[in-house]
């Protein structure tokens, strides 16, 4: 990207002096390699070569400053936080370099260039006992551990117990469950309506003419009236999803009079 | 070490240079220690510093580990560090679960206390749910039932009935000393009410989880 | 072994049973040497014989390790053996590659281990910058890190502390001895100084991966 930057810089402001392109090169050749604006500002306070506790923020700032308008002047894009930081710098700056507003109550200028002083100093501390923590022995690399570690075998027994208590409660449990038995459905006489679409499948392939759906009725189910209702039911339903299907026609010559199927033409079944 | 007189001069010059036996040595116990195969002398002066002598250097770790945890033992041509034989067993961890027994063993269990003998049908018919396979072996190798003779019905089914473990664990003299159920009706176990908790597990299979039941029986005990 | 002579009668039997010092300091050496991770005292214990003192052995142990080859280290409240660290050269075969870790994962880590516990929002104080859920995801998947107890402020931010495979990578008895630690502290450079009102916010914005830490730090938390 940076390389990009700097040959639309040649193509547009046309041939600029050798001295202005390397400084502007030197740090915005690095805009994204810095981390940030803090991490820009650490950079910048190094120029200074002071011990950052000594470090002039108000030189900082003007620094900062400086770079964003060369920024600008080179018309680099520079992300919203270098913006605000700027804004805020600059802010900074008239207030170390104007007397204190008696009516300001927010904190004074010095003790937020203390705070950015604190700020810099601290990151520059992580770095430092970043570099010294990966410098320091590392398994796998420096020191190692046992190459062939044996596993522990583990030997679990299960053992399962129950109290006499359970034994009864559980007997007890049947026991009532016994009882009362009001909940259980009795299927014993209920023709499903996937039964009689299974056995109307089968059959449906031979209904050329017209026929009484109570003849698909399975056998042994023609006489028990319980046993005939629910086949009928079933019988008409699974019918039904037979027209849905395209595979068969129903008709009714009058209300209560018997229900005719017959195969549709033309189809194969 | 020991090397014929006439030793070349490279070979000279390298034992000039190899570090003091006692490195060695710890350069030996270092590799061994990580490497995951045993190593031969060959691989171990291979990668120790010219002019190492890691035989010699094996000679004497073998010593200081002689009578530790743990011992320097050749594998075939190679070296390698091992757990001694008498402390193997640090090496298993030994661990007794207890568990609730499911609530499928333990009505199975006391159908089988309260009716014996009793075949497999018959549990199923009285719990209304088959009985899985898994819930009779289960009680089978707690040795809490055993089978009974066959009845002579047809198909001569086996029967089970609990055993002397079952009396001695749940401190019974004899199965006829469980309570009744006119008694356990007394007890206010048997509740004439269904439990409404009770409702939804009639037409249940079995649950061959005991981690599933073990959340859901807890609804069930009072 | 050098026990007050007024023991109770507990103590003094189980005194009775253990096995000898000696006896001890070879079954500790056996089971660290078999296990790559850090063994606790109480882990020893639970695998040794009962009335065992592992924590005296390890005493013995470390002393007969001093300067060998291979040497008994402390892990926060673990123990390990590893290879002395001057003989890494010898070991080119077994190392392992581990990922290179950006500079942004170096910086986040080296923060979350000197300023631990501490929430993304520290972090992001301290570098400046937004941390990347990638960072920390990467930090957290190596078990470098994990998450700590919430913190008590507004919105109960998760917190992140490093953990015992990241001491035991460094060779860390604990975060204690974390280098550089005592100087940083005196600077106050460890201080949670909160920046003074009218400060640029900075690296905040994007946290929308909090919401999804939410429910899973549960799980992390002790």
């Amino acid at each position: 990207m940076a390389d990009n930057i700097f040959e639309d810089l040649g193509h547009r402001d046309g041939p600029a002096t050798v001295a202005d392109r390397l400084a502007a090169e030197a740090l915005i050749v690095d805009v994204d390699g810095f981390e940030g604006p803090l991490d820009l500002l650490l950079t910048l306070s190094r120029t200074q070569k002071v011990d950052l506790r000594k470090i002039s923020v108000l030189q900082l700032a003007r620094q900062y400053l400086a770079f964003v308008e060369r920024a600008k002047a080179l018309r680099l894009e520079l992300a919203a936080d270098y913006l605000v930081m700027a804004a805020w710098l600059a802010f900074l700056k008239s207030r170390l370099l104007l007397p204190p507003d008696p009516l300001d109550e927010g904190p004074s200028g010095e003790d937020l260039a203390a705070h950015l002083a604190f700020q810099l100093e601290r990151l520059a501390a992580m770095r430092d006992v970043a570099a010294r923590l990966m410098a320091r022995d590392q398994k796998g690399r420096d020191f190692f551990a046992r190459g062939v570690p044996e596993d522990v075998m583990r030997i679990r027994t299960l053992r399962y117990t129950a109290t006499l208590l359970d034994l009864m409660q559980g007997y007890a449990r049947i026991r009532t469950r016994d009882e009362f038995r009001p909940f259980v459905m009795d299927r014993d006489s209920v023709f499903t309506m996937e039964q009689a679409l299974e056995r109307m499948r089968g059959l449906i392939g031979f209904a050329g003419d017209w026929t009484d759906i109570s003849s698909y009725l399975p056998d042994g189910w023609e006489n028990d009236p319980v046993r005939r209702r629910s086949a009928t039911a079933a019988t008409f339903a699974a019918s039904l999803e037979l027209v849905k299907e395209g595979r068969a026609e129903l008709r009714q010559s009058e209300t209560f009079a018997p229900i005719q199927l017959r195969r549709r033409e033309g189809r194969d079944v | 070490m020991s090397e014929p007189d006439d030793i070349p001069e490279a070979e000279e010059q390298s034992l000039f240079e190899a570090p003091p036996m006692g490195e060695q040595e710890r350069m030996v116990e270092a590799i061994l220690f990580a490497t995951a195969e045993p190593v031969t002398v060959r691989e171990l002066e291979a990668r120790m510093p010219h002019g190492c002598d890691a035989a010699e250097a094996l000679v004497y770790l073998r010593k200081r580990y002689a009578g530790r945890g743990v011992h320097l033992v050749k594998v075939g041509d190679a070296w390698a560090m091992r757990t001694a034989p008498d402390l193997g067993f640090l090496m298993q961890k030994e661990t007794v679960e207890t568990r609730k027994l499911s609530r499928a063993a333990i009505e199975t269990l006391a159908i089988i206390a309260y009716h014996q003998p009793v075949t497999r049908a018959e549990i199923e018919e009285i719990r209304g749910v088959s009985v899985s396979r898994g819930t009779v072996d289960q009680l089978l190798e707690m040795e809490w039932i055993r089978f009974g003779r066959r009845k002579m019905t047809p198909g001569r089914p086996v029967t089970f009935v609990v055993t002397e473990a079952f009396l001695d664990h749940f401190g019974l003299e004899s199965a006829r000393d469980l309570p009744g159920l006119k008694e356990l009706r007394a007890a206010g176990l048997l509740d004439n009410r269904p439990s409404p908790a009770a409702m939804p597990q009639l037409g249940e299979g079995e649950e061959p989880e005991d981690e599933a039941n073990e959340g859901q029986s807890e609804l069930f005990e009072d």
